[in-house]
This record gives structure tokens, C-alpha cells and sequence, in this order.
């Protein structure tokens, strides 16, 4: 997959994030501050046209510069923790000009990974590392037992969704949401919603993709 | 939604518009949203920034100037401000003596105020993070963020600008900023939601009868709900809850803040309160303010917080303060 | 009705025990309900007093102190005081150079102030009133009780405070309290009604859409009711308003004031619409306040009072001020 | 009519204040600020127990406590203008201890005297005036013709209260009301109101009389 696939998973995800704004926000009126999808779709539209401007030209450089922007312009609990994210994502895929499964599944854990270190959730927090740690993790999964990138992307995306929904039932330990305690439960995340619908956006762009 | 707004999108940079206009006494960077003081830097001071969400004015951008704040960031309305203006901020202010960083307890401002932390230090500017953390409604444990940062920063920032202003150094003024943190608690009580312009609708709903008990300034919900009461005894809860954590006698600050939409008559009425309860417990209210301070856009409600005073507290205190929201010796 | 109060009987004497706890600098008598400056008269210092219905505030008790009023009386919730109030607040400010009241205009303010000053020159004080009749939303014509008194008082209170202050005569005092009230414009909206706590109801009804042009600030209705609108249309409203009457070009005080309800972020972006709107027409903003200083309880709305500075009124409202709602140079 | 027919009027005027204490305040809030239902509860409260404490002898000490009373305790523009109208109509009594109709015609004569001098508003400007006007000149008229107390007091309280009802199409030029302009025509005017009750009240006292 070559820059023109990030560029085409960043654009979908933008919007995705634009349509479900006001349903992102829902969710975190419910259990949080009520500005969820607002932080994440400002982010997003700074996003596309920082790439615009700056047309990257790798894989690694479409994610990075993805993820220096989201840290600029979201502010909020998730700008740093998805633009941490992208940032070590775009970093493990080095200056490579077409990125394979396994690559893509490297950046992954790797931003994973990142979110982990700079917010110190695990799973079972009630965060968006309920949808993303599994996602990863099916992912790897099925790329190591030979899946087909059609599979894998589907295992991802699975997992992701189930993971976001699973969120319902926790309590959340982590984040605005854990001031509520037990009354946290029965809510989706804001942030585990937010990441199965921009992993569905790299499904679809990996799979449109020739 | 009714508002005194042109557009969502553009609330907080038309107030900033707005700000620069009223206080010849600010610079404030637009653009960057960025306030400071309209001198500049000074050399050999440490240099106090703070920052966090709008929709709390005055704080912080209104505690900006002699004897408080050097800079303030403001962000998105409840969102904390991103890395960029933290740096901005710390390097505008930073006088060679090192900037300290005045941090609300929320992931957001945190991890933000974090990164910012490191690029400043990347240009080899020596940054304290300071993060206040005294509202009790929050219990500090393993299963929360930890206890959420409300009134105590106005007094935080109060204190330790008078200390910083004196020519003292970062770690002192730090250990003062801690030490103020560490001796204030707060409660907040909502009667009242709050909506966010760019949401468009109320964050939570309370029956005609309900307040909302341990309210957070973003309108996180608080410990539990409860019936609506005389102010006596939302009083009384706010203070239970207070003195469960800090012993409430001896000589005390006291402010009686408001939400943003309750009228100072009933915030007078709310502090009356406040004191009996206290007197009645061996306290002294020795110093106190009663208004709005540290809001949540229009929510009707109050919040109390308690510091204990030492004699170099109140000192640093009643030290001059020129800023648009607290002024006096000057 | 969700107020933070104990009972509608006893929101006022509550209050005023609070403004008492909260600043020593007062003298708080309740059961008159009458506040002075602890200081006591000043010998051959003209006194100031002023004095309306409460649900106000700050106004006109957290103007009383150093360079501002020497005593307030508060009446009951948008009711004017009595007479017996404002005797016995002119008798404790009688410093032997006669007494100023500071009446705004309404038939209530006007005919118990009436009977006060009656009692007072009876008892031998020399006493002089100024009406404020500021607000250009009432047609002042022989068909109405006259323009009313809203923001323009802020002004008269602390101008006529900083030349009493001084020194001068009762004459002296009044005439500059005089001029500021006729070199003084103010016009009100609002985007929620209020509710008097002893009515229980809001005392007029809005839609979602509507907001009410020209609202007075016993939230008596105004010239229109109006679509809701940007900010920057209805800061033109208000401005198109005072500039029918008065010439907006030149050194200009201006204060946007909050109803009680309005966030101060809304504010500043009103007052920023205000200042562009003053300078696409020559005026300069010279002086400005921007937050809650004559509010209608907890309505959600603006005012915006502009006063044409002379170089003399410029220097007195600089002058030092030492009140628990306004403070500087000292 | 000696002083407890006078002490009977003013207690019969404060229950019937008390238990039209809300709709006087909603008349009040249509066209003015909401508080004069409270504002007269609050006064009349005050002069009951006052009239308690001294125990005025004479009808003229019962009716000027009262005005004393209403001055001192309800403020706003009602307070000065009852508590003179009372307080003229008391001096107007002097110190006789046995009121006839004339005498209380010609004190009704000098209430309305005190409000118009006190307020300057004239029949027609909407406001207490045009219920206190009518009823003592349909008050004094009846007796000139020599009608009976019955008809006397009823002629004074159906020409108040028709004075009160005749204020719902005038546009008010005193007092608060008179910010509204045009808008003020469709309400009745809260003080005409209290006027027609408080008189009212008066031929109640009196009838009941011996
Ligand atoms: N410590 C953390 N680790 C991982 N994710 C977190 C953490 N804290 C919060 N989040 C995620 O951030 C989301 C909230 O983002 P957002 O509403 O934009 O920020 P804020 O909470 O500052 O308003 C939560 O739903 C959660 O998924
Ligand atoms: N100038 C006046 N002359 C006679 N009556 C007046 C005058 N101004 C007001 N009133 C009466 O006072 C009534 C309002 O009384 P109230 O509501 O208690 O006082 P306020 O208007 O100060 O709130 C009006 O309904 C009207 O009848
Ligand atoms: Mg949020
Ligand atoms: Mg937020
Ligand atoms: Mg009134
Ligand atoms: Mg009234």
C-alpha cells in the first residue's frame, strides 16, 4: 500500500468522524464533557488540509504529519493520545514507500503502544485501548495465521467495534469518564467508539485500494 | 441554544478579541490565543502560565498580570489548550528564571501540558509542572484520573504569582504552588447544565427538583443527586464533604464561587452560610472571595473551597494583585 | 424556581449577613438594611448614598466604600427601599457637608427617596438628589414616568464618589453626578426572563427565538421582542439605540454589563462587537468595564451603558476606588 | 362608625390582600415588575401587627398608623402612595370617635387628594387613581342625594371596581406600566385592582357594622 492509501484511510476517517460528530459527542455528554466529536472533527479537517500543503510523500511521513496535527489542533484528553498514536505509527513505517500487512500491523501495535505509555490505560479501563488493543491484536493474529488482507482488515475491524461496544459495560478507570464511577457503566466510550469507526476508514481505503 | 455569540466556531477567538480590547494591560496573540502581559518578559522572574479549557472566565486569562499570571492559554470551550500555546506561552514569558507550569487535574490539560513540558525543555527552558487537584467530590484513588483541579488554582495562582513576583526561584515557588494545593479542597454543587455552543444542547439534564452534587466545572457529573434544598443545607453538603478531607478549623481562605449563571445575591446568601457552618466548627474565615471566579459557561450553581492559611500564605495573599478579575493593593 | 436561597422572606437580610461576613470593610446593618463603610462619617465630607430594589448586584451595595458610595440601602427584591432606610443612611453619612441620593428613575425609587429627604432636611440634614435616567429604550415624553436609571448609575456613583472624595461641596458633587447622568446613554437585551423568588415565576415570558429589546432591569418589557441574533446584530441594536440619542464619537467610558445569567465569555465578545462598532464611527473606547455590575437577578442579557468622557471625568473615574465590586489604585 | 368598624376595614383589606396576593402580582407582572401582590401582603402584614402593638383609639389614629406603616414597610410606588392616602384620610378625621358618611366621604376625598398630589397622575393614566377617582365621587354623589350606607357603599365599590376594569383598555402614562406604551392596552392595572379590593373591604367593615 503507497502514500495515496494513508491519504485515502486519513480522508475517510475525517469523514466518518464528521458524519458521527454529533453522535461522538452524545457519547461524551453521557459520561464526559460533551465535546468529544467536536475536538476530534476539528482535528481532522486541520488535519486534511495540513495535507494538502505539505503533500507527504510516504506512508510513514501521511501518518506522522496526521498525528503532529491532531496534537496541534484537538487539545482534550485525545489529541495527544491519537496523535501520539499516529505519530509512532507513522514512525515505525520508516520512509517505506509501499507498506505490506505485516508493516501495517507493526504500526499498529506500535501505536498501541504509544497510547498506552503516554495515558498508562490498560484494557478494561473504559478508553479507546478497548478497541484499539484487540484490533491490533486480532489483526496480528490473523495476519500470522496467513488471512487474507481482506480477513485481516475484517478481523480489525471486528474486534474493534466489539471492543467499543464492550466499553459499555465497564467502569471507566481512566479519564473525565472515571469521575462517574459505577454510574460510568451503561455508556459506550467516546474514545473506543471513535477508534472502530477510523479503523473502519483504513479498512475501507486498504481494501479500495488496487 | 441562547447565546451572545456570532458563531460557535468563533466564541473564543471573538472573546479574545474582546479581551485584548478591554485590558490595555494584556497582549493578547489571537492567532495563538495566547494572553500575556503587555510587557513582556522580565528578567531574572519566574514565569507563571496556566491554561485550560474556555468557558471559565475569568479564569485564567483574567488573572494575568502584577503579582498572578504571566500568560494564559485558553482552549477550545471545556477542551484543554494543545502543546503549541503552552510553548508559545512559556516561551513569552520566560524571563531566564524558569516557567512553572499551573496544571488542572484532567487527563487533557495533563497530557498537553506534558508535551509542551518537553519541547520547551527541548529549547532549554527549565519548566516546574505544578497540578492542582482539590475538588473531594473525586475520590483519589486507582479507580479514578485522580481528584479534579477547580478552586484551589485561583488561589494557587494568587500565591505563588506574589511569591514569583518577590524574586523568588522556581523551586520555591513551585513548593509554595503545592503547598497552597495541597491545604485547599473544594465541592461544587449544580442547580443548573451548561451548554457547550459548539454542542448546541444542555451537557446533562436536571429535574426542576434535583441539583447535581460534586459537580465538575466541565459539567462532569458529580457523587450523587439529590433533592433541591435550602441553601443552608447545600452548604452544609459542600462543607461535609470538605471537612471529611481538611480539618476545617483555624484561620481560612474561603471563596464562594459561582457557576457562571447564579446571581451574586444567592452566592451572598450561600457564603452566610459557609461561615456560620464554619464558625461553628472552630474555623475563621480570615480571608475570602465571593463571586464568579472559576465558571462553567451560564450553569447556575456554586462551588466552596477551603484553604488552611499560614501566616505566609495570607501574607502572599494580601500582596498587591493588578489583574482584571482580582485587583487591589495597587 | 431553582434559587441557592433559604426562603424568599429571608433572601435579602440572608444576603446582606453574607456581604457582612465577606467584607470587613462594611458596616452591615440587617434589620435596617443599610450598608455603610465601617469607617463612620467623615467630617465635612459630602455623603453619598444610593439605594433600589435588590437583585442588582453588585449595585449599590458593592460600590460602598473609598471613593464611591458612603452607604447603600437595599430594598426588597425589585422593590425600592423605604424611607425609613435611606433616613437612616443619610443620617449615618452625614459627615456635616450634606448628603447626595443617587436616585434612578422609577415612580417607586423617586417617591420614597421623596419622602426621605423630607424627614432628613427636617432633622436639619442638607440633602440634594440626582435622578439617573439613562436608558434610551423608553421614550422620555410627557406618555411615560421618564427614561429609567440602569447603568449610568455605575458610573454617577463612582465619578461623584471620586470627587466627593476630594473634598468638594454638595453642589459640586451633584453637579458632576448631573453631568454624567446626561453625558450617559444605556440600552438593555435580553435573552431569558427572570424570576422574583417571592413571585416563584419568571416574570415574562421568551421564546427560544425571541430575545426582548430594550429590557429594563425589573425585567419590564422593552421597545421589541426580536429574533435571536449574532452577537454583533444585537450589540448594533443597542448601539443604533444610544446613537439616536447621543454622539458616539470621541474619548468614550463604556461598559457592557451582564443581566446575571451571562457568562463573561459572552461578554467580552459583546463588548469586542461594542469597541468595533464605536470605531467604525470615530469613537474611541477610553475606559470600559466588561462583567456583572447592575444585573436583573439571574436573567441572561447585556447592556451597554457609553458615557462621553471629558478630560476632567476621565481623571475622576481613575481616581482611586476601594469597593468590594470595584477596585484600583489602592 | 367607631374605630373597630375602622380596625375591622383594615383587617378585611389585608386577608383579602393575602388571598389575592398572587393574581395582584401576575397583574403586576404583565405590565410591570411582579411584586405588587407582595409588596401590599408584606405592608398589610406589618400594619395588622402594628395596629396590634398601639391600639389606636380613634377611626383617624387607625387609618394614619396604617399609612405610617404602609410607608415604612412596603416601599416600591404603591407603598408611598397607600401609606399617604391613608395617612390624609386619617388627618382628615381628626380625632372624632364616630364617623358618618360625609366625614368618611370627605377622607376618601382626601386619600385621593394625597395620591394625586404625591404621583401626579391624573383619571385616564392608568393606574389606582382610576379605581380611587370614580369610587369616592360615586361615594360622595350618593350621599348628597341622601342615599341609605347601603347604597352609598355599594355605588363606592361598584364604581371602583368598574374604575379597575376600565383601566384594561388604557395605555398607562405613570409608573412602570408606562414603559410598555401601546403594549400596556389589554391589562388591568395591578393598583386599580388592590384599590377596588380595598374598598372593598370597607363596605364589608362597614355593613357588618351595628
Ligand atoms: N488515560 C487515557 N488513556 C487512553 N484513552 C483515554 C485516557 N483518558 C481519556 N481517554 C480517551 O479520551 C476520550 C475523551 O476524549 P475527549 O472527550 O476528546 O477529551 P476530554 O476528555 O479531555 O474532553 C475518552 O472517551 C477515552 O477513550
Ligand atoms: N404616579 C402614580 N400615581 C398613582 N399610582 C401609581 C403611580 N405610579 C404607579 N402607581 C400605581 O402603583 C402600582 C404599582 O405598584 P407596585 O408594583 O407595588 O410598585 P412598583 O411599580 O414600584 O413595583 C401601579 O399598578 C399603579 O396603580
Ligand atoms: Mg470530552
Ligand atoms: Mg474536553
Ligand atoms: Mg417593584
Ligand atoms: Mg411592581
Amino acid at each position: 500500500m503507497h502514500a495515496d492509501v494513508f491519504r485515502a484511510w486519513i480522508t475517510a476517517a475525517a469523514a466518518i468522524i464528521e458524519e458521527q460528530r454529533d453522535h461522538l459527542t452524545q457519547l461524551d455528554a453521557a459520561i464526559g464533557d460533551a465535546d468529544h466529536g467536536i475536538n476530534l472533527a476539528r482535528g481532522f479537517t486541520a488535519v486534511l488540509s495540513a495535507l494538502d500543503t505539505a503533500a507527504p510523500a510516504t506512508p510513514g511521513a501521511v501518518l506522522t504529519l496526521t498525528g503532529a496535527t491532531l496534537i496541534s489542533k484537538v487539545g482534550g484528553a485525545s489529541g495527544p493520545l491519537y496523535g501520539m498514536a499516529f505519530r509512532r505509527a507513522g514512525k515505525a513505517l520508516g520512509d517505506t514507500a509501499d507498506v505490506d500487512l505485516p508493516a501495517l500491523a507493526a504500526a499498529l501495535e506500535a501505536a498501541l503502544a504509544g497510547v498506552q505509555q503516554l495515558g498508562a490505560a490498560r484494557e478494561g479501563d473504559k478508553t479507546m485501548v478497548d478497541a484499539l488493543a484487540p484490533a491490533t491484536g486480532a489483526f496480528s493474529k490473523a495476519i500470522a495465521e496467513g488471512a487474507s488482507a481482506d480477513g485481516a482488515l475484517a478481523a480489525l475491524v471486528e474486534a474493534a467495534q466489539a471492543g467499543a461496544v464492550a466499553t459499555i459495560s465497564m467502569q471507566a478507570l481512566k479519564g473525565r469518564a472515571s469521575y462517574l464511577g459505577p454510574r460510568s457503566v451503561g455508556h459506550e466510550d467516546p474514545g473506543a467508539a471513535s477508534t472502530a469507526l477510523i479503523l473502519g476508514a483504513l479498512r475501507d481505503a486498504a481494501l479500495a485500494s488496487p | 441554544m441562547k447565546k451572545l455569540i456570532n458563531s460557535p466556531d468563533t466564541v473564543v477567538t471573538d472573546a479574545l478579541a474582546g479581551v485584548a480590547a478591554a485590558h490595555p494591560s494584556l497582549a493578547v496573540d489571537i492567532e495563538n490565543k495566547v494572553i500575556t502581559r503587555a510587557g513582556g518578559p522580565q528578567a531574572g522572574k519566574v514565569g507563571l502560565i496556566s491554561g485550560g479549557g474556555s468557558g471559565h472566565e475569568p479564569l485564567h486569562g483574567g488573572f494575568v498580570g502584577h503579582g498572578m499570571l504571566d500568560a494564559a492559554c485558553p482552549g477550545e470551550v471545556f477542551t484543554s489548550p494543545v502543546p503549541d500555546q503552552m510553548l508559545a506561552a512559556t516561551k513569552a514569558v520566560n524571563g531566564g528564571a524558569g516557567v512553572l507550569h499551573i496544571v488542572k487535574n484532567y487527563t487533557g490539560d495533563i497530557l498537553n501540558f506534558q508535551m509542551a513540558a518537553e519541547l520547551a525543555e527541548d529549547e532549554g527552558i527549565n519548566v516546574v509542572a505544578v497540578v492542582t487537584n482539590d475538588d473531594v467530590a473525586v475520590l483519589d484513588s486507582l479507580y479514578t484520573a485522580g481528584r479534579r483541579g477547580v478552586g484551589a488554582t485561583v488561589f494557587v495562582e494568587k500565591i505563588a504569582g506574589a511569591l514569583a513576583e518577590e524574586g523568588a526561584g522556581l523551586d520555591k515557588v513551585a513548593a509554595v504552588a503545592r503547598e497552597v494545593n495541597d491545604r485547599s479542597r473544594s465541592f461544587g454543587v449544580a442547580l443548573t447544565s451548561c451548554t457547550v455552543p459548539a454542542a448546541g444542547k444542555p451537557t446533562f439534564d436536571l429535574a426542576d427538583n434535583e441539583v447535581e452534587l460534586g459537580i465538575g466545572i466541565h459539567g462532569e457529573p458529580g457523587r450523587t443527586r439529590g433533592p433541591l434544598a435550602p441553601a443552608r443545607d447545600l452548604a452544609a453538603a459542600a462543607l461535609d464533604a470538605i471537612g471529611a478531607d481538611l480539618p476545617l478549623s483555624g484561620d481560612l481562605l474561603v471563596m464562594v464561587n459561582g457557576m457562571g449563571g447564579t446571581p451574586l445575591l444567592e452566592l451572598y446568601v450561600v457564603f452566610n452560610e459557609v461561615q456560620r457552618y464554619l464558625a461553628g466548627r472552630g474555623g475563621r474565615v480570615a480571608r475570602s472571595l465571593v463571586g464568579n471566579y472559576i465558571t462553567s459557561l451560564e450553569m447556575q450553581g456554586f462551588s466552596v473551597t477551603v484553604c488552611q492559611l499560614t501566616d505566609e500564605l495570607t501574607r502572599l495573599w494580601d500582596a498587591p494583585v493588578d489583574t482584571p478579575a482580582l485587583r487591589w493593593g495597587r
